[in-house]
């Protein structure tokens, strides 16, 4: 039986991929963020999952306003990153897992989400630069889920709606019949706001109260609409609806396992947390310290 | 459709009137994902806006290098932030141009964020 | 207040687009077909609708498997129609009525359908043809709203799904501040099979129970899974969703206009049927017979 | 991934399997949507499948002009058509092929079916 073992949620700010191609981690400006990964790693390597679920969104890399979905399912073997404009080498992607897609797309098609499907799809800075800061200087050695939210153009799905989609998918999961080892990640966020004369927004009380929350109460996080969190986090804040759908992917009971939060990388205010499940707890040494050290 | 919630300072929402508006500039600015067009838009300008059937409005906030009038004109910064590339600007740049700040006022306004009471009580628990 | 008049449901395959091309109307194969439809560009005439929601399903135009939506509307001021492969040539589109798909995007977004909004699209023959048999011979006097649904890869959203889609389509125009008048157009099917040893199956007893159900009890419809459906009429007989949703958007009450059953055009059993709201019955002169004459 | 529902007797369904198994087919028919792709592909038959990367049961399929060893193969009849176009076949060259019917004795099946009881009650009412 396949297990969801738990959750690296994280930022996935470009200036990332910069630093770790420029080899800048340990520059002052980046030591905070970086210093944030080798536990992640750590914890990472001790469960050693097969299969990476990743909910994120695209950036004007593979979907253009042309045709926007509002979730969509890779559904590949193969997935690529490839240049997105401003600098950054295409980072390596692991390979896909296709009949994992397929079956979490029957699921979601039942449980009447109108999921688009996406038998080729090149994956952004959103999905590569987590899973380089989570297995550096390698491909990462899993296999990936991708699926996309749409918090580009509006009406972006609610977060009630992206917390239903996440549980959806935990339910295609748990039916699942492999015996792979599942990690589940979420992308993007926390407040940013990059346009507009409020640029340079950030908001670390909305961050504390998703941060707090996401793991042992997220509807808590579906009270506020879309507008409300777009007031509260920024335009680009709204990417929390990647952790949320992410969040809701990892079953009922989680506990924390790390957190950081730094302010900024770039205009964003960057958290990094990772959650887990009963499952990965149970199966032994990682988590010496259930607690968080900070919650 | 633009929304009917309450406007937030400061906040353009790309909603369906921005996106329908915006259609031909974004359109411009997806297509900067190639390092091909990159370059023919740096060789010809005008030409490449031409190649796009950007607006008037929109074509005089790109030769402005204006981004609060490319958002105005429908452009959504996801895109836009591949024409700021090829203009060598980076997102504190934007930042500081669309808020009036010098670059190092804006920044310094980042890092000053990092030291009030609620971000240190986020940082630190 | 805007109105929804009514709604045309047709057949739509391709060979009758030739039929029209070739002017052959009135040959003993097609002649059959084509009668049905002077009425209903009667009632069409008498309606004078200035907006025409078009459910139909894309068969390859213009979504292939690399980004496949379950349900896509179009957001655009102008479509085309164009080469789709087998010699048909392109009928002319009337304009898009982008407004309006905005407030239908937002309303379905709203009511959790997570559509992909299409702000560039080719429309195919299961558009054009439909509207070329209502307006023959010139471009439709009404804008359009087209909205496909995915029957071509499964899993495919259920019956139940269409017609909830179709019903908030409904609420949206319900609230749409303009003065237009409206009518629906559900496309494809009827009851056939171009693929597979089964291959030229059709299903009257299906079809007369899809016929007879559409107007006073749709939930009926939904009854049957896709699986079943596909039993029932036709691995491209599940094209009945796009009827299904196209009446969900007319509302609780219709009364049937006209109707007609013809085996077979090319391999398909053909319907073409015409139900009227409350709303067209009030306008007057059109519907001088409310009961239709074969149900 | 394969349906859980009971199989339906001559009938294939289009689902997650066969959509992953047909991709380079399905891929190579989207294509012949542009004139230039199908004169290219009667030009050099080969090399066109050579270009989308058909496996060689795809390749022997085309070969063959076989509509069943095309949907074995992961082909959906949606794009297979527009192959069929090319090869001069109408869905009831195709549907005979398919039931290893002569053409006419297809054309009068459908025919038949109209004068069922069904069919009768269906459209006369
Ligand atoms: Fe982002
Ligand atoms: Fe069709």
């Amino acid at each position: 039986m396949a297990e969801v073992l738990g959750g690296v949620f994280t930022s996935h700010v470009p200036a990332i991929g910069g630093a770790i191609q420029r080899g800048a981690e340990n520059e002052p400006y980046w030591k905070p963020f970086f210093d944030a990964w080798p536990p992640v790693r750590q914890w990472l390597e001790e469960q050693a999952p097969d299969v990476v679920v990743l909910f994120y969104n695209d950036h004007g890399l593979n979907f253009f306003l042309d045709t926007m979905p509002t979730f969509a399912v890779g559904a590949a073997d193969t997935y690529t990153n490839d240049d997105e404009g401003w600098g950054l080498h295409p980072f390596p992607i692991p390979a896909g897992h296709a009949a994992l897609s397929w079956a979490i797309i029957e699921k979601l098609v039942e449980e009447e989400f109108d999921v688009t499907t996406c038998q080729q799809m090149l994956v952004d800075h959103a999905a590569s630069i987590p899973l380089a800061l989570c297995w550096p200087g390698r491909e990462a050695p899993v296999r990936i889920v991708p699926i996309t939210i749409n918090t580009v153009q509006h009406p972006l799905p609610s977060a009630k709606r992206c917390l239903a989609l996440g549980r959806a998918v935990a339910k295609a999961l748990a039916e699942w019949p492999g015996d792979e080892k599942i990690v589940v990640m979420g992308t993007g966020g926390l407040s940013h706001q990059l346009d507009g004369e409020r640029a340079g927004f950030m908001n670390p009380e909305y961050d504390k109260f998703c941060m707090d929350n996401l793991g042992p109460d997220p509807d808590a996080l579906t009270r506020h609409s879309v507008h409300e969190m777009v007031e509260l986090a920024g335009t680009q804040g709204v990417e929390i609806l990647n952790w949320i759908a992410a969040r809701g992917a990892m079953g009922a009971h989680v506990s924390e396992v790390s957190r950081t939060y730094h302010i900024p990388i770039s205009n964003t205010a960057a958290a990094v947390m990772v959650y887990e499940t009963a499952e990965a707890t149970a199966s032994g040494a990682a988590s010496t310290e259930k607690t968080p050290a900070l919650a | 459709m633009a929304s009917a919630a309450k406007p937030i300072p400061g906040t353009h929402i790309f909603d369906g009137d921005a996106a329908q508006k915006g259609y031909a500039l974004n359109a411009m600015c997806f297509s900067f994902n190639h390092a091909r067009n990159r370059d023919e838009f740096v060789r010809d300008e005008d030409g490449y806006c031409d190649r796009f059937g950007l607006t008037d409005e929109q074509r005089a906030a790109v030769r402005a290098r204006s981004v609060l009038q490319m958002i105005a004109a429908g452009g959504n910064v996801y895109y836009l932030a591949k024409l700021a590339g090829i203009l060598g600007l980076n997102v504190q740049d934007l930042g500081a141009q669309q808020t009036g700040m010098s670059v190092e006022a804006f920044r310094q306004m980042l890092l000053d964020t990092a030291g009030t009471p609620k971000a240190l009580e986020a940082i630190h628990g």
